[in-house]
Order: structure tokens, then C-alpha cells, then sequence
């Protein structure tokens, strides 16, 4: 009990983080301090925390374009994540990598990526490598809804499943790919079918919908798949379905979806719902709240002083790190 | 004429085609309701409805391997690949599919079809998204590559583009979709593929340049004509079928060339436009070809070194001055 | 009945022009005559035939790397195949493509393909002519079991769904891509699902799988699903199970099958099967049998002078039809 | 020394890499039992299991994509595509993902990863089996890029390429495959990428070549030597890093150069030799630069109009006569 408690704060905790970091990102953009494209996760936080929460250190990750929540809950440092996004010397990829590239390697997670579908392959791979070295790992794959649309999906989750890899694919099913919906009974709809997790069918897998506002659904849900996968029993699809607060990049004016859907989702904010619900467990009281609030406002603020006051990268290092070894 | 922006000039001219021909369409991701992801097709799924202006999943390959199966039965497609760093994903479609088509049918097979892609880096969109892949497409016999500088020659060469009975990859330079310029009206003003347009006279040295280098070119020009230098812009407009005599005749006046783009400069299509020269004008060089363009690395994120790594109006002033 | 008889003996005819047009080009292959790699239809007949008959004129088909029997089935000019594969001038395609690309674009061929997977999308694309120009004509899209792993499969498919194209995808299950079987409860195997037609979940559209060696089960299938794609209904999946006599290519030793598994297979030869079938419904005696065979093998044969008497291209032919109109 | 042939000699590679260091790893289609479809793989499944020799569905896409994956996380795997005009279908993972992963992470990750792909034509295999796509790939920073004309350098390159921590496309030709040379068997013996070989010394004309136009041109040499004219014979054997000291040496020895290669000329890797030689060698020549190539159209089937497509030894030796 004390355990899940601490684990329930600490998830709590790392949905907050996503939300402040993210929140903070969205007003530097705005103020014309990152250049670029950001995509930010607010409102899918529970996903990534649900996720990540239910890996262990050697497992790996491979994340998306809309990524820093992914990073974040895996346990990146806020720092050189900020930095990065700043395009710093700093960060964690020096600066050469923004926003869609932000990845810390050493933490597993290989890649965050702009193209839209490319990490289910890469995931893959890594699950062939548990296997060979027999390392035990296992790799969490997120994508989008509109990913399972690429043939990246369709081949990727194929081969996992011949190979019996290790792999948890998890969608992230956030209605929309920009401006197209998931699914619709009528108009214009990025696939025929209700359930993204429908589609583990195809390739003889085990496939779930979970709500993915919920973070301990999220959470039961890739535990139970990640397990099975380590012990050898495959891969899986796990569809979270969640929504996201802003627009698809920052600057999109959201024509395609209108304010009553977003209000109505705004009411299943994934983190009201799990402050509400510990404190109706009574695992957290509103000092208790606010504590953690503060903290998490001041790590993220410490993060912005950090990357504000960082070095540009050295224009020598626009030629370096083309082949590995070469920018050390 | 009227004022146009480049990006406004490609939409008229799609426009004008669909309205021309009921078997043009558009297809591509977030064309429709979103005007696209540059805002290049706009209203067009208003004026022209969601049968002709069609938004599709995440799915290049389909997108692009179905435009050969509509050309191929009698459509015009039009199609839109959001980012040209995206072209490797239907690479496959393109290269053996669309462009083998004609020849290994014994010229059964027509595929009149338009691929637009916007090129290039600038804003700060790091590796994967600023992306200048023109070259694998010169290299690729079946295909046409068609890259406009200014609106008026956007629009021009969309519509020979659209009308012309094979495959035209059409790139079209995102830091361009703003610029401004004169546009003729008339429904009918194209410009023929292949044929290149000397943007400045001069007769120093000459400038072959595509894409945003045309404009930086013009910007060097300007600051080197103050100084007394004399550059001639070249802008062959249509990478394949290459204007290679345009550029000779004016190797021949000043016998000096530089081959500017923003494209990594190994294997690019400035090594094409140099091996012309090395073969066709070697005598009429007095000095080494110099080839300007993006180092041989990704486009790197962050604004100081994303500003090092383009080719800018500098970078062609220092290297003009070094020769003249 | 009249109707009916008349067609079964035509599908029993198309079947035996493929029978004999293979058999032939095995020969001619063994003798060194024809360049290349040739991959025969021998033994997955009744999937063509039964597919094809299933058409009418307007309609369009994309055939594969293993494509003499579509074009056949369509009603291919014997002389101009032969010759094509022979590499001649009076080839369909001017001596150009081979037995790889051989195609009849006024038939409505939209290419054979040595891309596997590569027809899927051709396909959906002149569904998309079918509803912009309103011509109400159905394109059929064959492809292998090996081709389903492909992305091309998943997102052609995907993309008929979601627009309702007049698009029957057909896919020949021969048990095996080259040497990798397209299922088996152990082992290696390029997915892990019995039946292909499975698949058809994942993009909400109907599928079925029937016996590829029954022609009139084919044509029955097929005929049902042009007529929904036609009327609106939009695309199906229909999985025809056959099996390949030869190997993947002439030359393939097929270490990576038994030759039980091939005996039980031709015991169940989609041709004597329904050659029987007609001799049983007494549409077809012995005789008239024999009658078809002979004016079978002389056309054939026909076609071998026809393509031996021809010229080859003329060098010049090299660089023609690189753009549409040059080759004129 | 045994005396292997190229399938071989490649074959012999992979076999005490993966000897040496269980991390290495063969994945593709029919590389198991099937032995590969050029036979390079052999009986490698039965040495080494089906663990390690994996036999993949028709997945060019997650093959290439998975390599990635499985470098990036320790192991190093040698991919086959069955064919180099497949390389299309993952020019995604190959160029987005395998050649900018380092670089897009700051120097983070590494992709050590081998992707060997059977080129040319001369099979009567058609337009989309006959495919010489190297061009692309010299295009694409990041990557290595490999093309071994005899058994040895396929062994010794194989081995280098295995062990670099980098992705590298390495080609190999397929007339090439039953070619029988000298291979050592010292399982140390390794040859760096970078490193050009020159395969004849000559005074008179140099002529640059990669893969079977390396044999055709020592054929021609052969012929020509009968008549007194001696020429140079450079192997780049890898196209990048490209070995440009070598060439320049050599043109300033001759002052002649002849690049030949079994690609489509327009937008070939011959188009960057002669950029680099235009640039930095034009002094040195005393005639224009001529580059023997494939014509721009795909590969015709008939075996008449692909022997007049393929650039033969005769093609080297008129051009050599016109330039001596
Ligand atoms: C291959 C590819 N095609 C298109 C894009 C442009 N793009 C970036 S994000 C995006 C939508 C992604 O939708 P989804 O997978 O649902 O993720 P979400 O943005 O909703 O998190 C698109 C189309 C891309 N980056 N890569
Ligand atoms: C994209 C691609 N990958 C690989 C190949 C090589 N290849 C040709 S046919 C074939 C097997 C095809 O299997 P299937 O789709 O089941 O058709 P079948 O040969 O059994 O009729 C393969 C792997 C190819 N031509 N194209
Ligand atoms: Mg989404
Ligand atoms: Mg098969």
C-alpha cells in the first residue's frame, strides 16, 4: 500500500511535470524564443506516465515527434530537455536535434522522431536485440493514431509478431493526426474502424483500448503487457485513447474540431481526475497538493534561467556528429 | 498581372487547371479543411469540393502510388507530399513506378501526374524536416523536377506541370511561399519545361542557381554591382529536361561559374550542372567551377547553426570576389 | 443453362491456354531462349480465370511479377505475349519489359509489377478515376501472400476503405513467398495468421477466403464483390488458397518444400478438377476435350513461330518511351 | 590466399564476423534456407541458426527500419535487400533515420549497420530488377557508401563495413558474383573505407571506375595496352568516403579522365567525380572530362537492347582512342 501510494505521487507528480514543462514551452514559443515546430502533449499526460511507469531501466523506448512528455516521464533531465528545445549548446543533443529529435539515449529511448510512424520499426529492432543478447529488455513503442495509417505499422507489427519480439506497441490515439480524425461514422476519417486496437487481429496479437486519461488504467494495462513480453509472450497493442489540448503544432487554429469537443474533453483532464481521485483516497490533501505543485513550478522554472542562459552551439558543430565519434 | 505570393500563385494555378479539366485533383494530408500544411491549397477544397480536393491519412506510399493508378486511367492527379524530406517513403512508387512506367510498357502507359513538394530549410525545422532531395530525382530517367523560384514562374510551370502527359516532381521552396511578385492572368500563361531563365544579366561570372539560391543570388548581385561586379543569374527553373545551353552560352561570356544551392553539395545537382561544364565547356572555363551549397551534414536545429549551415547571399559574394 | 454451360467451357478453355502458354514458356526458358527470371502461373489457373470472367470490359485489373495468367484470363494476345517474353519487337511492350511487366494497357491493365506489393496502391488509385470521372468501372488488384506483409498492402487497403473504391483486392495465397511460408504453426512464416482474409477487420471492409483451386468458387466470390464495389458497396478482401506446380522462378530448386506437400497439391489441379466437374454435369465429353486441347496447343504454338520469326528491337529503341509519346 | 569467388568471398566475411562477435546479426528475405537469391548467404542458417540468419517476410521498410533498432541498442546487423532497385522502398529508414540518428542526437547514438544490396544490370532482369541506386546514397551525409569490384576487397570491405559504427550501404554486382580471385585468409585482413586501389598503372589517360565497369575497364586496358596505349585504372571501391587524393594524383600524371560506371549518367556518382576534379584538378586536364555511363532510361529486357544499354569495355576503348 505504502509502495503504490508512493508510486501513485510519484505518477501524479510526473503528469504535473509534463503539464508545467509543457505549458512553459507553449509560452516561450509564443514569445518567439524557440524556433520551429512544437507539439506539445498537454492533456495526454496519464499515456506517457501510465506508460513509462510500468518499464524498468534497461527497457527502452522510442517516442515521437510530440515526444517531451515521453521523455519526461522516463525521467529526463528538465534541464537539458529545455535547452535543447532552446537549441543550446547544452542540450541534450547540443542543439543540433529541437524539439522532434530531444532524446537522452543513456535513459533507452531511442529517438524521438519527425517522421510520423518510423519508431515502430526501430522499436522492433531493439525487441531483435533483447533477443539475440538476451538482454531481457523490453521496448515501449508510442505512436500516434494516425501512424497506424503508415505502412511502418502494418510491417513492423507484422515482424514483432513472426519474431515473438518483446515489444509493446502503444497508441496514442488523440482523435486526430492534424486535421483528420481517427474515425467518424461519416466524412472525411483516417480509418474505417472505431478501435485503432482492432487491428492486432491482423497479425494474431493481443490487442486493448484502454482509457488513456486514466492513468492507472494506462498503467495496468502496459504492465500487464510489458510482462508478457518479457516472459516471452510476444508483443502487444495497447490503444490509449486521450486528446490533446492544443492544436496540433503550435500556430495551428484547430478549423477542423470544434470548442464543445475540446471543453468536453478538458473535463476528463487526465490530471484533475487523479488529484481528485487521491484525494478522495485520501493519499493527498491540498497542502500536500500545492507542495508539489511549487516544487514542480520551480524545477521548470530553474529549467528556463538554465537554457536562457546558455550558450549558442559553436558553428564549427554544424559538421560534427555526422558520423559517430567524430563530435567528442 | 496581379500580385501574387508564390504560394497563392501555385494555388491559382491549381485552380485554373481544375477548372479547365474535371479530371485534375488534388490528394494529399491536410490539403482540404487545413488548406495545407503551407497553406498552399487553401480554400480550394471550398471552391472545388472534398471529391477533388482529397485529404488523406498518413500514408505517402498510397498517396503516391495511387496517383499512378489514377493517372494511369485517365486522372490528372495532383498530389501533395508534405515535406520533400518525406519523399523516401514513397521513393519506391516514384522510381519504379511512376517514372519506369512509360518505358517498361513499350509506351503503353501515360502517367500524367504532379508530385509537389516543399523544399529546404529555414525554419528551424532541424534534419528531417528542412530537407532538399532533389537530386536522387535528376538521377532518376522518366521524371521530370521542376523547382520556380518567383510566383509568375510557380505558376507558369504548375500548369505545363499539370499538363504535361508524365511524372513532375514540382519543388517549391517553403522560405519562397511568402515572397511576392507579378503574375500573369491569363488562364493560358505557362512556361515550357526546360527551359531556363537568365534572371540577371551579366558579364563577369556566371551564377547557375535554383530555388531560394535565386533569390540569394539576385540579393548578391545587387550588393556586387555596387562594387562594379557584374554577375549573371541563371535560373534553370526545370532541373530535368537541364537548359544546358543557356548556361554554356553564358559560360562562354564570362567564363566563370559558380553552381549555387541550398542542397548537401555531394552528389547534388550541382555536381550534374558541373559535369555538364567539365564536358561540354571545359575550354571556355578560365577557372575552376565553384560549387555553393549546404555542408555534407543534416540540417542542425538550432537557429545559430541552422543560420551557418544554409548558403546565403554571403556565402556567394565571398566566392564571386575570390574569382573576379 | 446455355449461358452458364458456354461460360464454364470458356473458363475451362482460359485455363488450359495458361496451362499450355506456361508449360511452353518452361520449355523455351530450359532451352536458353528467354532471358530473365520467369515465375509461372502453373497450378493457381482457377484464380485468374475465375477472377477475370468475373469482369466486364470497362473494368481494369493490376497483375503481379507472376502475371502471364492474368493477362491471359483478360483476353491477352497469345503472339504478342509470347513474343514479349521472347524479347522481341512485336512484343506487347516492344521487347522492353519481359515476363515481368508484360502488359496489355487497352485491356486495362495497369501493369504487371516486379515490385511485389506494388499493385495495391495502383489499384486504389484508378478506383479513385472510377469515382472522379464516374465511369463505374470496378478495378481488381491481384497480389500474393507475401505481398500482404507489405505496407503498400496495408495502406492501398486502408485508403479504399475510407473512400469506398470500387477496388476488389485478390489476394493468390500459394503458401509461400519464395521460401518463406505464409504460415505454419512453427517455424518460420510471414505472418501469423492462417488466413489473409483476416486482415480485412483491420480496415473495416468485408473478406472471405475460398478455395483457389475451384474456379467457379472464384468466380462466384469475385462476381459477388465487383458487383458491391460497383454498386458503392466499396473494396473487399478475397483470398483465393492455390498452390504454385514449380518453383517460385524456373531454377528454384525448392529445397524449403517436400515433394508430398507438392503431390498433395496437384491432386487437387484446378483444371482435371473441373475438367472432371464438367464431365460429371455431362456439359463436356471426352471429345470435345480433346478437340479444346489441340486448338489450345496450336495457338500456342503459333505464338512460339510467331516469336522465333520476329525481330528484335532496333537498337535505337534503347532510349524511346523514357516520356510518354517519344516511342512513337 | 584461397581462391574464392565474389559470393564467396562475401560470404566468408560475414561468417568470421559473426564468428568474432555474437552481435552481428543476418537478416532479410530468403537469406535462410534459401541461401539468399544471388546465393551469397549460403549455408549460413545452418552454421549459424535461425537466430542469427533471419529469414524476414517482404518487409524491405521494418527490415532496414529494424536494423536501425537493433544497432542503436548493441547489436550490429547486416541487412540484405534482395535487390539494390528495392532501395526505394526504405529510403525512409535509410536516410531520415539510419544515416541522421547520430547526428540528430548530438552525437548520442550510434548505427552500426550494414546494408548490402545487389546491383546492375546484365541479367535480363528488366527495369525494376536491373537498378544501380548508389547515387542516392552519395547524396545522403551520414552514410558510408561501399562497392567492392573483386572477391578481396568484397571480403576486406564486408569486414571493415561490419565493424564501423556507422551505416553503410554496401553494393555489390551481380555479373561480379561468380568472379573467382585471391582472397586472403587471415581473418584480421580488413581494408579501410576511404582507401582507393589503383587496379593498373598507366601514363595516358586515367580512367575512374566502380564496380563491373572496374572489370570492363581493365579489360579494355588489356586491349588497349596491345596497341601501346596505357591507361590508369582507379577503383574508388568506396564511394564515400570518396578517396579524391588518388584520382588527382593520377590526372596530373595523365591529364586525362574517363569516369565509368554502370549507372544512368544524369545526376550519377560520375557526375561528383567530375565535379570534384572540375573544382580542384581543372588545371590538371588536358581535355574535357568524359564520363561512360548507362543512358538515361531505365533497363530494357531484351538482351539485344541490353547489350547495347550496358557501357561495355568496347565503349571505354573508343572513348580512350578519342582522347589519346
Ligand atoms: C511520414 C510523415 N508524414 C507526415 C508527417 C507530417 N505530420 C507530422 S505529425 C502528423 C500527424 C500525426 O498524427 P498522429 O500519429 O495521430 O500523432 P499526433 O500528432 O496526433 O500525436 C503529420 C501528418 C510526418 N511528420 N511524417
Ligand atoms: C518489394 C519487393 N521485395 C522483394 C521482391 C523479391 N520477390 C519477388 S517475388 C517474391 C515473393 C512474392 O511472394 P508472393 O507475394 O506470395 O507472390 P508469389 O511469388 O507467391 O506469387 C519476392 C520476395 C520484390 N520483387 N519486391
Ligand atoms: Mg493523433
Ligand atoms: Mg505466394
Amino acid at each position: 500500500m505504502k509502495e503504490s501510494k508512493d508510486k501513485m505521487i510519484q505518477m501524479l507528480e510526473d503528469m504535473m511535470v509534463i503539464r508545467e514543462f509543457e505549458s512553459t514551452v507553449q509560452k516561450h514559443f509564443a514569445e518567439g524564443e524557440i524556433p520551429g515546430f512544437v507539439h506539445l502533449y498537454l492533456g495526454e499526460e496519464a499515456v506517457a506516465v501510465g506508460a513509462c511507469n510500468a518499464l524498468e531501466e534497461k527497457d527502452y523506448i522510442t517516442s515521437t515527434h510530440r515526444g517531451h512528455g515521453h521523455l519526461l516521464a522516463r525521467g529526463g533531465d528538465v534541464n537539458k530537455m529545455m535547452a535543447e528545445i532552446f537549441g543550446k549548446a547544452t542540450g541534450y543533443n547540443k542543439g543540433k536535434g529541437g524539439s522532434m529529435h530531444i532524446a537522452d539515449v543513456s535513459l533507452g529511448i531511442l529517438g524521438a522522431n519527425g517522421i510520423v510512424g518510423a519508431g515502430l520499426p526501430i522499436a522492433a529492432g531493439s525487441g531483435i536485440t533483447s533477443q539475440i543478447l538476451d538482454t531481457g529488455a523490453v521496448t515501449l513503442c508510442f505512436f500516434g493514431d494516425g501512424a497506424s495509417n503508415r505502412g511502418t505499422f502494418h510491417e513492423a507489427i507484422n515482424l514483432a509478431s513472426i519474431w515473438n519480439l518483446p515489444v509493446v506497441f502503444v497508441c496514442e490515439n488523440n482523435m486526430y493526426a492534424i486535421s483528420m480524425p481517427q474515425y467518424r461514422s461519416d466524412g472525411r476519417k483516417g480509418q474505417n474502424i472505431k478501435d485503432v486496437s482492432d487491428r492486432a487481429v491482423a497479425y494474431g496479437i493481443s490487442g486493448v483500448t484502454v482509457d488513456g486519461n486514466d492513468v492507472m488504467a494506462v498503467n495496468e494495462a502496459v504492465t500487464e503487457a510489458v510482462k508478457k513480453a518479457r516472459n516471452g509472450g510476444g508483443p502487444s497493442l495497447v490503444e490509449c485513447k486521450t486528446y490533446r489540448h492544443r492544436g496540433h503544432f503550435e500556430g495551428d487554429p484547430t478549423v477542423y474540431r470544434s470548442d464543445e469537443e475540446l471543453e468536453e474533453w478538458k473535463k476528463k483532464d487526465p490530471i484533475s481526475r487523479f488529484k481528485n481521485l487521491l484525494k478522495d483516497q485520501e493519499l493527498l490533501d491540498d497542502a500536500e497538493y500545492d507542495e508539489l505543485k511549487e516544487k514542480v513550478e520551480a524545477r521548470i522554472k530553474e529549467a528556463v534561467d538554465f537554457s536562457q542562459n546558455s550558450p549558442d552551439p559553436d558553428p564549427s558543430e554544424v559538421t560534427t556528429d555526422v558520423y559517430y565519434g567524430e563530435g567528442v | 498581372m496581379s500580385k501574387l505570393t508564390y504560394a497563392e500563385a501555385l494555388r491559382e494555378a491549381m485552380a485554373e487547371e481544375m477548372e479547365r479539366d474535371k479530371s485534375v485533383f488534388i490528394m494529399g494530408e491536410d490539403v482540404g479543411v487545413f488548406g495545407g500544411c503551407f497553406g498552399v491549397t487553401g480554400d480550394l477544397v471550398e471552391r472545388f469540393g472534398e471529391d477533388r480536393v482529397r485529404d488523406t491519412p498518413i500514408t505517402e506510399t498510397a498517396i503516391v502510388g495511387s496517383a499512378v493508378g489514377a493517372a494511369m486511367t485517365g486522372s490528372r492527379p495532383i498530389a501533395e507530399i508534405m515535406f520533400a524530406g518525406f519523399l523516401g517513403v514513397p521513393m519506391d512508387e516514384i522510381f519504379n513506378q511512376a517514372a519506369k512506367m512509360c518505358y517498361m510498357t513499350g509506351g503503353q502507359a501515360k502517367v500524367p501526374m504532379v508530385l509537389r513538394a516543399p523544399n529546404g530549410a529555414g525554419i528551424g525545422a532541424a534534419a528531417q524536416h528542412s530537407e532538399r532531395t532533389e537530386a536522387w530525382f535528376v538521377h532518376v530517367p522518366g521524371l521530370k523536377v521542376v523547382y520556380p523560384s518567383t510566383p509568375a514562374d510557380a505558376k507558369g510551370l504548375l500548369k505545363s506541370a499539370v499538363r504535361d502527359d508524365n511524372p513532375v516532381i514540382f519543388f517549391e521552396h517553403k522560405i519562397l511561399y511568402n515572397h511576392k511578385g507579378e503574375v500573369p492572368d491569363d488562364k493560358d500563361f505557362t512556361i515550357p519545361l526546360g527551359k531556363a531563365d537568365v534572371k540577371r544579366e551579366g558579364k563577369d561570372l556566371t551564377v547557375v542557381a535554383t530555388g531560394i539560391l535565386v533569390t540569394y543570388a539576385l540579393e548578391a548581385a545587387e550588393k556586387l554591382a555596387e562594387e562594379g561586379i557584374e554577375i549573371e543569374v541563371i535560373d534553370p527553373r526545370t532541373l530535368v529536361p537541364f537548359d544546358k545551353e543557356t548556361v554554356l552560352d553564358s559560360v562562354e561570356k564570362t567564363g566563370k561559374l559558380i553552381i549555387a544551392s541550398e542542397e548537401t553539395k555531394r552528389g547534388s545537382f550541382t555536381s550534374e550542372v558541373s559535369a555538364v561544364v567539365a564536358k561540354e565547356g571545359l575550354f571556355l572555363l578560365e577557372q575552376p567551377i565553384k560549387r555553393i551549397c549546404a555542408p555534407d551534414a543534416p540540417v542542425p536545429f538550432s537557429s545559430a547553426l541552422e543560420k551557418v549551415y544554409i548558403p546565403g547571399p554571403e556565402k556567394i559574394i565571398s566566392a564571386v570576389k575570390e574569382m573576379v
